[in-house]
């Protein structure tokens, strides 16, 4: 592919994960440079989106930029890497001004800031003051225990796996039954109708 | 704290009157009629907070054409009487709800479709989403489903129609009656940063009433 | 000072009502130079009008320091305007008119917003006005070998018919000038928004009429309705004369109407609309009929009334708030609630609605239009009665509705009560003349008379009558008041508990509550969707500045052509004088 | 006559609330709905009197909709209801046609007053948009009522309707003014394609965005009275009047449903499509009607 002897003269390997998807991985040094470049170079003219995964265990985050060109055949996601503590990601809106909206989320679930981003502010979340929710150290459960809790059962309430078992077992003894009735039935108009039996062997 | 800020004053000033000239009788037939009529004619805010929106639509047009009941759909919550919340409610939403909700005047009911509003539904675990919407504001008629058929909705309306008629205690009035107790619960939930209530001085009600 | 000042704008009524219509003088200076003052029906009328016009905003004056000189020319004006109404001779006529202008023109040089151009603007536009003015009485000397009115009037029919029309052009086009009619307008609106607050309202409740004074005296007076149909010849029932004037009025009506709807200034869009206004006046004046010259007449009457309540109206505004744009202000309702009223009505009265007396002007009007049959003139004139509504609700809405746009507009206090007396006393007037539209009918009969036109038939105070029908204006104001006060009481009756004074953030907001810097006011929202009308905007975006410039750019570079001759060799100079003459000698020879 | 006056008042509130009731059913048929019932407008009525609370920004939002009832009110009285009786003869006599032009508007401009009062700017922008209209809309309006007052020569309701006792009713004469009066009537009514000002999904509910309770119940009863005398004076000027209750239910109807049918089938102009429209074809058929009456008639 073309892209790929391109990216190789940046000393950078174009990876294919699947027959549309490619994927180059790059330090955070070179990330603007080369975004740039995708898109003045290699005519990448629209960013899908800007996509971040938490690697809690490793400490960072990977943040992957999905691009593509005017023909739409196939996406490119340049991935990075930043630190999880203080994260910070130079700012695209200027080169994408679709980008603007993408970060502002990314601040608000992450907590990544964008240096020099003019409207980091609120964005589905009103008035957020805990931990941003999409990190993986923001324990969902607790949160959602201690904010709003369950209903109170009336107490007429079933547990539904024993009522389907209960259910289900009756159903089979209901079956077994009849099965049995069903046996002894035909055991007892056999005896009582011996001739047949014996017609039936002429 | 005063128990019914806008306490019935149609009933209340009719009934001194009618008590006095002693004709408690035409009081409640005049009430009961008022009511039917309140029953009959049902101005809908449809307040599409979640998938059940897309319900509202077949109910309200040719299909199942809820006006032959005099349901029918208004643009502003001045005018409505009834105000449809059509599944999950994020904290967001509350907000504009609860704001919605004050701006109807009275009397003025909540029906809720759909498992979300009563119980979190499939979103039982979102960090962003209420559980029990009853806490915040009081629900009338709450539509389960998910999403409820149209045929449910006006089911629901039939309801609501019934209780109107009937004269029981809407939830309105248990608004008006227990409003510390829900404004604390929408304040726990939505922090600090709680809308001014224009129809009640909340605030003052709390802190500068008593000094 | 005001009060002394006060005293002395009451001595010309004393003066007038003493003499009591036989007022007659003369100064003889020389055999063939007379100064006379002749006391006329029509004369009369305007004189009171202005008169009383200038005591009131004398009263309104007392709020805000003057200087005895503004004073001084105030009272100038006011003499002036007097010798024009009054005068029975075309030299007293033309001191008057000249007093008038430069009188004026110190005045306007007295504001705070003037600036070069705009007074340039009026000074050329009111010399213009003059010059044909007084090559008009030339012109009318040398046949009629004087300048008295009653002489003119009877030379006039021997005139040959190039000299009465061009008589007659120059007239109107001197009065045409005054009236602000479209084309002439441009000083207009510059002069009326940027003159001191209060005398914008001389400005157009009086000085106008004085251009409307000099029409009915050409028309009406000298040349005469019954030369005019003779000169021209009919059209329908009415003459051609007038329908063509009529036509000028109908577009000047229109195009003003729609240009002032898109008026940011509050003051421009009241000088536009007294554009409007006087082009409905000059729409009329020409039919040469009895309810043609009784619809002018009280059009008149009402737009001075109307004109000085709304002009001092917003003058009080501006002082108390400093602010003069719609998009400034906003919100003043409960704050200066008097002067919401009194705006109110002027504006019901500008917008032509029954009960008050905008409708009977207007009615008197629309059926000199019918008795004439002109139908098209007639639509005209409803169609930009109709945009009017648009203009006269945005004055109303962006200064007293909506939202304050600013701090302090929250804390404005009522305006002083000097501001107020006079706009009561006009409002009252506003409704009387509402209401006893029929008193009109006595005061127009004798000009009627002085015309030799058929008188309007009298049958009651509250009756308007007219050629195809009449409508009892004191019936119609106390039916509205009699179910506007029972309606009142049903709905009071009904009790439901009402929050009154509602906060003003606490609207229907689509869920959101608007924030103290939300923008809610919707002044600039006027005339947004205007200009995507294609009609509207055709006449938007035409501009009777462009003409003007080009005008001035061109005079410029022709005097610089001129000048050249000057500058350098004295020697090419001398030649080129030479030349000219030796010239104008061979052309004199042959 | 006071008695008369109540009775006309009710018997306008009665019929136009049934008039609105037929219209809603009538619609819901063309969309084959069942449709609300006919009382519907009652109903409503009612209930939103008997509402527990009203907002109010303030005495001039409490007069607007005072204002606006007393213009319909007005209005009503001053249109000739029967042709023959002596019916309100002496009130109507007070006033003429141009009065009743001014009048009508005169509603309006209250309720924009309470508009503006309310804060509203979404009010305020369907209070802009409805005067916008207006400038289009009276136009052919204004033409057929001038081109009746000329070949009448007279601006009197009575004297019209007399005369088309005499030559015949003005819809047969004057077909083209009675078209151009038809199209703007739609508007009037607030029907497709010219319903922009309180267009729901654009503006909020226009005007009416911030009335509640009494006064929106008021705005609705001045509108049925409003439109019942808009009907009647349509009949006055075309059909020549009616001299039974029979006959002027009977044409006001048949106006009325004219008027649903036109507007069910159409969708929504903008302003400025609409003012453009109104400004082109139907001011040219008005037009031409205008002249035949001037220059044949």
């Amino acid at each position: 592919m073309d892209l790929a002897s391109k990216l190789e003269r940046l000393s950078l390997e174009l990876v294919q994960k699947q027959d549309y998807l490619y994927k180059v991985t790059v330090n955070l040094e070179r990330l603007e440079s080369l975004l740039l470049s995708f898109l003045n170079e290699f005519g990448y003219i629209t960013l899908d989106s800007i996509n971040c995964r938490d690697d809690l265990e490793d400490g960072f985050f990977t943040i992957t930029y999905c691009l593509q060109t005017k023909k739409r055949d196939h996406i490119v996601m340049v991935q990075t890497k930043i630190q999880r503590e203080n994260a910070s990601l130079p700012t695209m809106h200027t080169i994408w001004p679709q980008a603007e909206i993408m970060e502002r989320e990314m601040h608000e679930m992450f907590g990544v800031d964008f240096p020099g981003h003019p409207t980091l502010i609120d964005f589905a979340l009103e008035y957020w003051d805990n931990m941003p929710p999409l990190r993986r150290d923001f324990d969902t459960l607790e949160y959602v225990n201690s904010m709003n809790p369950f209903r109170k059962q009336r107490g007429d309430a079933l547990d539904a796996k024993e009522e389907m078992k209960k259910k289900r077992e009756a159903k089979k003894a209901a079956k077994l039954k009849a099965e049995k009735e069903a046996q002894t039935k035909a055991a007892l108009e056999a005896q009582n109708n011996p001739s047949d039996e014996v017609k039936d062997e002429e | 704290m005063e128990s019914g800020f806008y306490g019935s004053s149609l009933d209340d000033s009719l009934k001194c009157k009618f008590e006095e000239s002693g004709l408690e009788n035409t009081h409640k037939i005049m009430e009961k009629a008022v009511n039917w009529f309140r029953s009959r004619s049902i101005f809908v805010v449809a307040y599409g907070t979640g998938c059940g929106a897309i319900e509202m639509p077949p109910t309200f047009t040719s299909r199942y054409d809820a006006e032959r009941m005099g349901v029918i759909g208004v643009a502003t919550p001045r005018q409505a009487d009834l105000i449809i919340l059509s599944g999950y409610l994020a904290y967001k939403t509350l907000r504009r709800v609860i704001r919605t909700y004050e701006q109807m005047q009275r009397p003025r009911y909540i029906m809720t479709l759909g498992s979300c509003p009563i119980n979190g539904g499939m979103y039982w675990d979102s960090y962003n989403t209420i559980k029990k919407l009853d806490d915040y504001i009081p629900v009338d008629v709450a539509v389960t489903g998910c999403m409820p058929r149209p045929e449910a909705v006006i089911d629901g309306f039939v309801l609501l129609q019934k209780r109107i008629k009937n004269g029981e205690k809407a939830g309105w009035e248990k608004y008006d009656e227990n409003f510390e107790f829900y404004k604390d619960n929408q304040k726990r939930v939505l922090g600090g940063h709680i809308d001014p209530s224009y129809e009640t001085d909340w605030y003052n009600l709390k802190s500068g009433g008593k000094a | 000072m005001n009060s002394i000042f006060l005293l002395l704008n009451l001595l010309p009524i004393l003066f007038l009502y003493q003499f009591g219509g036989a007022l007659h003088v003369e100064l003889n200076f020389t055999s063939s130079f007379t100064l006379s003052l002749i006391q006329t029906p029509l004369g009369t009328f305007f004189a009171y009008l202005s008169m009383i016009s200038f005591l009131l905003v004398t009263i309104a004056q007392k709020s805000k320091k003057f200087s005895f000189s503004y004073y001084m020319l105030q009272l100038l004006l006011s003499l002036a305007m007097f010798m024009i109404v009054l005068a029975g001779d075309f030299i007293t006529f033309f001191i008057g008119w000249e007093i008038m202008t430069w009188s004026s023109y110190f005045i306007i040089s007295k504001s705070k917003n003037i600036d070069t151009k705009s007074l340039q603007k009026y000074i050329l536009f009111s010399l213009a006005s003059a010059f044909s003015l007084i090559a008009g009485m030339v012109i009318a000397y040398s046949f009629a070998h004087s300048f008295d009115f009653s002489v003119i009037s009877s030379a006039f029919r021997d005139m040959p018919f190039n000299i009465q029309i061009t008589l007659i052009v120059l007239f109107s086009l001197s009065f045409f000038t005054k009236a602000g009619v479209i084309g002439l307008h441009y000083w207009v609106v510059d002069t009326y928004s940027k003159a001191p607050d209060l005398f914008s309202s001389i400005l157009s409740a009086v000085m106008s009429k004085m251009g409307i004074y000099g029409l009915f005296l050409i028309y009406g007076h000298i040349v005469g309705y019954q030369e005019l149909k003779m000169m021209f010849g009919t059209i329908l029932n009415g003459t051609n004369f007038g329908y063509t004037l009529a036509w000028i009025g109908v577009a000047t009506s229109i195009i003003a109407t729609f240009k002032a709807i898109t008026q940011d200034e509050v003051k421009k869009l009241l000088a536009y609309s007294s554009i409007a206004q006087l082009g409905y006046i000059i729409t009329v004046i020409g039919f040469g009929t009895a309810y043609g010259v009784a619809g002018a007449m009280y059009h008149t009457l009402i737009h001075t009334i109307i004109k000085l309540l709304l002009f001092i109206n917003v003058a009080a505004i501006v002082a108390q708030t400093g602010k003069s744009k719609f998009s400034e202000l906003g919100g003043l309702i409960y704050r200066t609630p008097v002067s919401f009223v009194m705006l109110l009505i002027g504006i019901i009265g500008l917008a032509g609605m029954p009960p008050l007396g905008g409708f009977a002007s207007k009615f008197m009007m629309y059926n000199a239009a019918i008795d004439t049959k002109f139908a098209l003139i007639l639509i005209g004139m409803l169609f930009s009665g109709a945009a009017s509504f648009l203009y006269c609700y945005k004055l109303v809405y962006g200064i007293y509705l909506g939202h304050p746009t600013s701090k302090n507009l929250e804390t404005t206090k009522e305006v002083p009560i000097s501001y107020l007396i006079p706009q009561i006393i006009l409002a009252l007037l506003l409704v009387l003349t509402g209401a006893f539209p029929g008193a009109f009918i006595k005061v127009i009969n004798p000009v009627l008379v002085e015309f030799s036109l058929s008188t309007i038939p009298y049958s009651g105070l509250g009756v308007m009558n007219s050629a195809v029908g009449s409508f009892n204006g004191l019936f119609i104001i106390s039916a509205f008041v009699v179910f506007f006060v029972l309606i009142l009481l049903l709905i009071t009756r009904i009790k439901s508990k009402a929050k009154n004074n509602l906060n003003r953030f606490d609207i229907s907001y689509c869920g959101e509550v608007p924030a103290q810097d939300t923008s809610l006011h919707f002044g600039f929202g006027f005339g947004a969707d205007l200009h995507k009308i294609k009609f509207a905007n055709a006449i938007l975006k035409r501009s009777s500045s462009s003409f003007y410039e080009s005008l001035a750019t061109q005079t410029k570079k022709t005097s610089e052509l001129f000048s050249r001759m000057y500058y350098g060799n004295i020697h090419n100079t001398m030649l080129i004088i030479l030349l000219f003459f030796s010239a104008l000698f061979f052309i004199g020879v042959n | 006559m006071i008695f008369q006056i109540i009775l006309l008042i009710m018997l306008a509130y009665v019929v136009g609330f049934i008039y609105f009731g037929l219209y809603r059913n009538i619609t819901a048929r063309i969309q084959s709905r069942y449709g609300p019932s006919v009382y519907q407008s009652f109903y409503d009525s009612i209930k939103l009197f008997s509402k527990k609370n009203t907002v109010n920004f303030g005495w001039m939002f409490y007069l607007g909709p005072v204002i606006m009832a007393t213009g319909a009110i007005l209005t009503l009285v001053l249109i000739p209801i029967f042709s023959d009786s002596d019916f309100l003869r002496s009130v109507t006599s007070q006033g003429n046609l141009f009065v009743l032009l001014y009048l009508m508007v005169l509603g309006p401009l209250g309720n924009a007053l309470a508009v503006g009062t309310g804060g509203n700017p979404f009010g305020v922008m369907g209070v802009v948009r409805g005067l916008t209209r207006l400038i289009g809309l009276e136009l052919p309006f204004y033409i057929a009522v001038v081109g009746l007052i000329i070949a009448a020569n007279s601006s009197d309701i009575v004297h019209i309707i007399d005369l088309q006792k005499t030559t015949g009713l003005n819809i047969i004469n004057h077909p083209l003014l009675f078209i151009g009066a038809m199209i703007s009537m739609v508007g009037f009514f607030g029907e497709s394609p010219f319903d922009i000002p309180g267009a729901p999904q654009e503006v909020y509910s226009g005007p009416r965005t911030e009335f509640s309770g009494k006064f929106l119940a008021l705005l609705m009863s001045q509108g049925s009275l409003f439109a019942f005398a808009k009907l009647v004076l349509i009949v006055d000027l075309f059909l020549g009047g009616a001299d039974s209750l029979e006959m002027l239910i009977l044409k006001t109807f048949a106006i009325f449903v004219t008027i649903i049918f036109i507007g069910v089938v159409y969708g929504r102009y903008k302003v400025e499509q609409a003012v453009d429209f109104l400004m082109k074809l139907p001011t040219l058929i008005a037009v031409l009607g205008l002249a035949r009456v001037v220059w044949f008639g």
